[in-house]
């Protein structure tokens, strides 16, 4: 057990920090900023500092995985507010899966458009009676000559009204249920595409529902094979667990949540020295703290080769409940602003508190997008304490007991 | 003794959940939530009508004679019903004048207020962490006054303001004074929009009994607020168990699966007894006068608490559509978060009962 | 809606009080406290305050059901500290469900010495593999010659051990599940019978395991038939629920807290000083004010012959949920007496913490006796929501779909 | 850098559950809780033989010179176990001196206190409502002291007493000395019995840097039981999960109902997270000295938090057996009692983080 670097990554935090104070920001470039930004990554990626996981033929640096390296990489890229590996849906989900099931074909086409940005997706799991249900896809894709004809809607596919490219599930085989699912890419800009973005209870419409109407995809745009697709994305899946990325959000939350504290009056005296609410703050810092050193155990773990520990499979949860702990603690600070879309109107120093209120609703979104938090207890329930599936969904209806309710 | 609704108090919301209930208010709300529309100016009238604002007004004065029971109960319908209209401003706003007014302020306001030909509002907050007359800083001074009131609940043509002054009593403003301008807030619930106003060298009528009317009316507003949160939450409730027996995944309707059936149970079980609790609170309005604030304080710190917590974990439970502005299970969402925080948070409701309680 | 009594009513409770104020406590009394207090219940009886739901013939005063009066009865009574009707299980169960189901001779036989207290009852219901599913009895009475012969074990029967009868659900008859079941009445004082106290987690041994081992009773001692032990428990079951016992329970409980808050010092200030406490003891305040009108909503739509409402069916949960909130108080306020079974041992002013460190562990108690917390969800779920029942028991085990654990 | 157990920390933890895993323990501590023992002493010595207290110890005073994450390693161990020895007295007073002592009085006692043959323990806190270095009353005058101290873990023999001295620093009590009584309190927990002792002009021995000491125990002990919380709660989650697995009712085992699957799922969420806590407090005990303090405080308070809460549910999902003496479940759960309130609750530990964090 040791927090601290040894000499060889102290040694290449150096390094880079030396990379970071020369080449950031960006000075004397001729083009636009968005250029400037391209050559600096260009570097970045030179010097085997971003996208570390993706081979050198096509354009990553292919690093072999060192949690140790991505941590140091990610604070010293956030201290010196770098662009680091973009997070967006393409890179962190596709080019994994691509890799990992893809044909060489379709790593050659796909991957270096995707790390350059100008290949953007959106998921295509969900549909409108399925929901996390993933096994009940009932849009179909049927060969047809070298194209398949894609029909039927998905639904929650995050920006697709600005995607290029859909990784989608489609029922493509005559078995029931997962058994008859592939993964299928399909271009988004095609006629036989409808996208319909979905207004959001925060008023802002990052989903979409997208509708298929014999749209086309090239024969061998199946990724990992026919019927595979329930395997193949859950690969993806797995990739959606990140490290640390939570614990230094949740760090700038509570930073938030003391400044808010601190600015607001109760009784005449800053909200800040009450001690129940200093209290709650303290037991939210306890949970951040819990947080970063149980991922730091499970990772350490994982990069040592041995089985890793029971955490990530709840940091999901552990995560939901705590952002609904601080949203808690923020409505009653918030007091009269909570009522407002736009707080802060009309009074000085509380502008931050546009974003609680975003928040306050946002944290609903965690607790609903990948993987409800009904799901995570049955994973938790399942996967960390063995006990039994559900089967009530398992068993056909008429086999169902049934009894008149009292 | 009895705790029960009488047949003309059963009547009553049942005619007021007519009212509601027309397949024209469901659109209207949406118009509403789209930003087509301020208000649904068809319920107002039907309400104003219904003699809804005349409930609390004496016979004499063109009103009903009954109590702020009855006013409650309507509150708890149009709350179940997502009702966008200016309920809680006119409501306020009668009461205030009805218990502040001298004779000759009553005779001269109270009518109009019943019928709803007079629309008001009430300006009580003058920023966002005090609601209360010991808060309030805008003095009149020779019958006019300066300064800036927020969250007030808007209505289309408010015609009479009721102000919060210093010193914890009100004046009423009309709108047509000179000096006064009103401006839209970005309110979070789209049904029940809010204002701030500014005067300037307004002209103003202190009300004579203003400072116990304040008290009053303060109560009123907690008890008519906890009536709407009771009534949203039992409504968002009823939506989401309606929902989880139709709603089938994973080969299951949701209700088959018992952790939601315990959430759903959870939930109603946090609910049912907050009904209880915010008729007390009306009932000592009128009835009970010496534990009258202890039960209003209560009654508006637990059940919006309550129907905050209620919508969330009914949003929740629909899933991705929960979340989407189509669906309208964020109306209630929103008005809970309007209940929670209008007339001061559940923290400092329960601080001020706590003190009340002389602990 | 009115809160006030009529006149009728409060010419009721002024009578009432005159009648305390002259008989309680009994004065001059020659006899012990015993036939004292013996004696101030048979003057009780005979005014019509006391028994009021058992009729004249069996001892009762046989009155109409009034919850005004009941209330008005158990103020006056609490106030003068007079013993009102005894709680324990044979008066609050057995004698309705003598009068709603027993024979004529049942009733001539056992009520009487049940009302003086002479017959202690306890009730027969769970089996050590059975809990709170009734319908799982395998305790068997078999009918031989006129005599029923009981084999078989019981547990959690309270007070078993003073008991002289037992309440039994027994299985008499070859149907499965609760068809088969009779509610028995088995004279505990007999050489088949054999029990043992139940030592509990507080040191207590309230609770006994009864074994039965050719024990027996008297072939018309079934109470409501053969094979409707089920349908006669239930109607017991319905009797536990009280009306506004547990609020009067939280009233004094409360109290005892604001007591305790006021006695500890934190930091040099009064502990009821502090604002996060008396938030935490106002929404305590608010709940037992919801349960109070809650209670008195459906008991005066009960009263008035219409359906009751849902709050009766809640009661329960709502109470242990509330009884919890207190504890949760109490627990930090005890500080370092929290440690200690006899607390304030060496210390001044905080004798009261003893009861609550029994609290504590007995708050658990409630959790679980009279169907726990996860029954009461069913319940509510299933009877106040419409929703369906769980089935998964009702399959057979090897109808359940199987599936491997990930 | 890396966050996982070596390989010598491993082979220690499984060391002591072979130790504690024996079923004579099993059998003694049931004793010990029904009355027939106050100790396991065949415990305690197979502990003193393995070098347990010598942990902390430096190699040339009779120790193995490791840190104090190996001893929170065994602290979890015993919590798990729930084993009757009084490890927490005698590890703070060997931390006491450690971090107190100067050369000699550190020559004199710990090697002593490293292999068990000086049995010792911590007299702290004088009254219920405060535990800290700040609270203590009782002054050395002259080399000697008069006064109580209540809430001390006990032992059968101590031989020497840490006692906490006004101004913050330490003395300390050999239990030969004259004036010294101590009487057994009613202690909640019975596998770790809690005394009351009296000074009466009792001779002293004043630590030479007792002040920095005082500190370092206090944080040492909150990992310590923090450590404890954790195993202790891991276990009872286990023996739950495994009863839930194999207890049938109604026709299916617990573990078949969802609702009773995601109650577990929900203490599970909260005790496997509290490890990484516990972790890094005791890491930083010795390596990151800054965020000792404010790590140990708050591994203390949200770990014996969690652990009573879950000490609640996983008995209350046992039903009634869970309620009785016979069956274990309360010995666990009487000791997430004693790691709630011992060396202050929840609500002072995160209110003296707060106060650390310089909010």
């Amino acid at each position: 057990m040791d927090l601290s670097y040894s000499p060889e990554y102290e040694q290449y935090r150096i390094e880079l920090r030396e990379f970071l104070a020369a080449y950031w920001p960006v000075r004397d470039h001729a083009g636009t900023p968005a250029e400037a930004t391209a050559e600096f990554q260009r570097r970045a990626i030179e010097r085997e500092y971003l996208f570390r996981h993706v081979p050198r033929k096509y354009g990553g640096s292919e690093q072999a995985p060192d949690f140790l390296k991505n941590e140091i990489i990610r604070e010293e890229f956030r201290r010196a507010g770098a662009p680091a590996d973009p997070l967006h849906m393409g890179i962190q989900r596709i080019i994994p899966v691509l890799l990992q099931w893809g044909s060489e074909a379709q790593r050659d086409f796909f991957i270096p458009g995707t790390m350059t940005g100008e290949y953007y997706w959106s998921q295509g799991y969900s549909e409108p009676d399925a929901g996390s249900d993933l096994a009940a896809v009932r849009t179909t894709a049927k060969l047809v000559g070298d194209r398949w004809i894609v029909n039927g809607q998905k639904i929650w596919s995050s920006n697709a009204y600005k995607a290029r490219f859909m990784n989608a599930l489609v029922r493509t085989e005559p078995e029931p249920r997962h058994c008859g699912i592939s993964y299928l890419i399909i271009d988004l800009h095609q006629p036989g595409v409808e996208i319909r973005r979905i207004r959001q209870i925060t008023g802002e419409s990052e989903f979409c529902e997208v509708f298929f109407n014999d749209a086309q995809a090239p024969a061998d745009w199946v990724v990992g094979g026919r019927g595979n697709g329930w395997e193949v994305s859950r690969t993806t899946l797995r990739h959606e667990r990140s490290g640390f990325g939570s614990v230094y959000w949740l760090d700038t939350l509570l930073r938030r949540l003391i400044v808010l504290a601190t600015d607001t009056r109760r009784g005449g005296r800053r909200a800040i020295d009450e001690p129940g609410l200093r209290r709650e703050m303290a037991r939210i810092q306890a949970r951040i703290m819990a947080m970063r050193f149980s991922a730091y155990r499970d990772l350490s773990m994982e990069a040592a080769g041995e089985p890793s520990g029971d955490y990530l499979q709840m940091q999901k949860l552990y995560l939901t409940d705590t952002i609904y702990q601080i949203d808690r603690v923020a409505r009653e600070l918030l007091a009269g602003d909570f009522l407002l879309a736009t707080p802060g109107e009309g009074r000085d120093g509380r502008k931050g508190s546009v974003k609680w209120i975003e928040h306050s609703l946002n944290n609903l979104k965690i607790a609903i997008a990948g993987g409800s938090s009904n799901i995570q207890r049955n994973i938790i329930g399942e996967r960390v304490l063995g006990m039994p599936k559900d089967f009530v969904g398992k068993l056909p209806r008429e086999a169902r007991p049934t009894e008149a309710v009292v | 003794m009895n705790f029960r609704l009488n047949e003309e108090q059963r009547q009553l919301q049942h005619a007021i959940r007519r009212i509601v209930g027309d397949p024209d208010r469901h659109r209207q709300r949406r118009a509403v939530v789209d930003g087509a529309a301020n208000y649904d100016t068809t319920l107002w009238c039907e309400l104003c009508e219904f003699g809804t604002f005349g409930i609390v007004v004496p016979e004499d004065l063109g009103g009903s004679g009954l109590k702020l029971v009855e006013l409650a109960l309507v509150a708890e319908v149009l709350g179940a019903a997502g009702a966008p209209v200016p309920f809680l401003g006119q409501a306020l706003a009668t009461i205030a004048v009805l218990h502040g007014g001298d004779d000759d302020q009553r005779a001269r306001w109270l009518p109009g207020l019943a019928s709803g030909r007079i629309s008001a509002t009430v300006a009580l907050s003058e920023d966002a962490d005090s609601w209360g007359p010991a808060d309030w800083r805008i003095a009149a001074a020779d019958e006019h006054i300066t300064g800036r009131k927020i969250n007030v609940p808007s209505c289309e043509h408010p015609y009479l303001l009721i102000v919060g002054l210093e010193g914890g009593g009100l004046g009423v403003v009309e709108s047509t004074a000179p000096g006064l301008q009103i401006n839209a807030m970005d309110g979070i619930d789209l049904t029940r929009p809010l204002s701030s106003v500014e005067f300037d060298r307004t002209p103003v009528v202190v009300l004579t009994h203003g400072q116990a009317a304040a008290r009053r009316m303060m109560d009123a507003a907690c008890v008519l607020l906890a009536a709407d949160a009771f009534g949203g939450a039992s409504r968002l409730l009823e939506m989401t168990r309606d929902y989880a027996l139709t709603r089938e995944t994973f080969g299951a309707v949701l209700a088959e699966r018992q952790a939601i059936k315990h959430q759903l149970a959870n939930v109603a079980l946090e609910v049912e007894p907050t009904r209880g609790l915010f008729w007390f609170a009306a009932y000592a309005f009128d009835d009970w006068t010496e534990r009258a604030s202890e039960a209003a304080l209560l009654a508006k710190a637990l059940t919006s608490e309550v129907y905050l917590e209620s919508a969330r974990m009914c949003t929740e439970l629909h899933g991705g559509i929960g979340f989407t502005w189509e669906f309208d299970a964020h109306i209630w969402l929103k008005r809970a978060m309007f209940d929670f925080a209008w007339g001061a948070t559940p923290d400092h409701l329960f601080g001020r009962a706590a003190d009340l309680a002389e602990w």
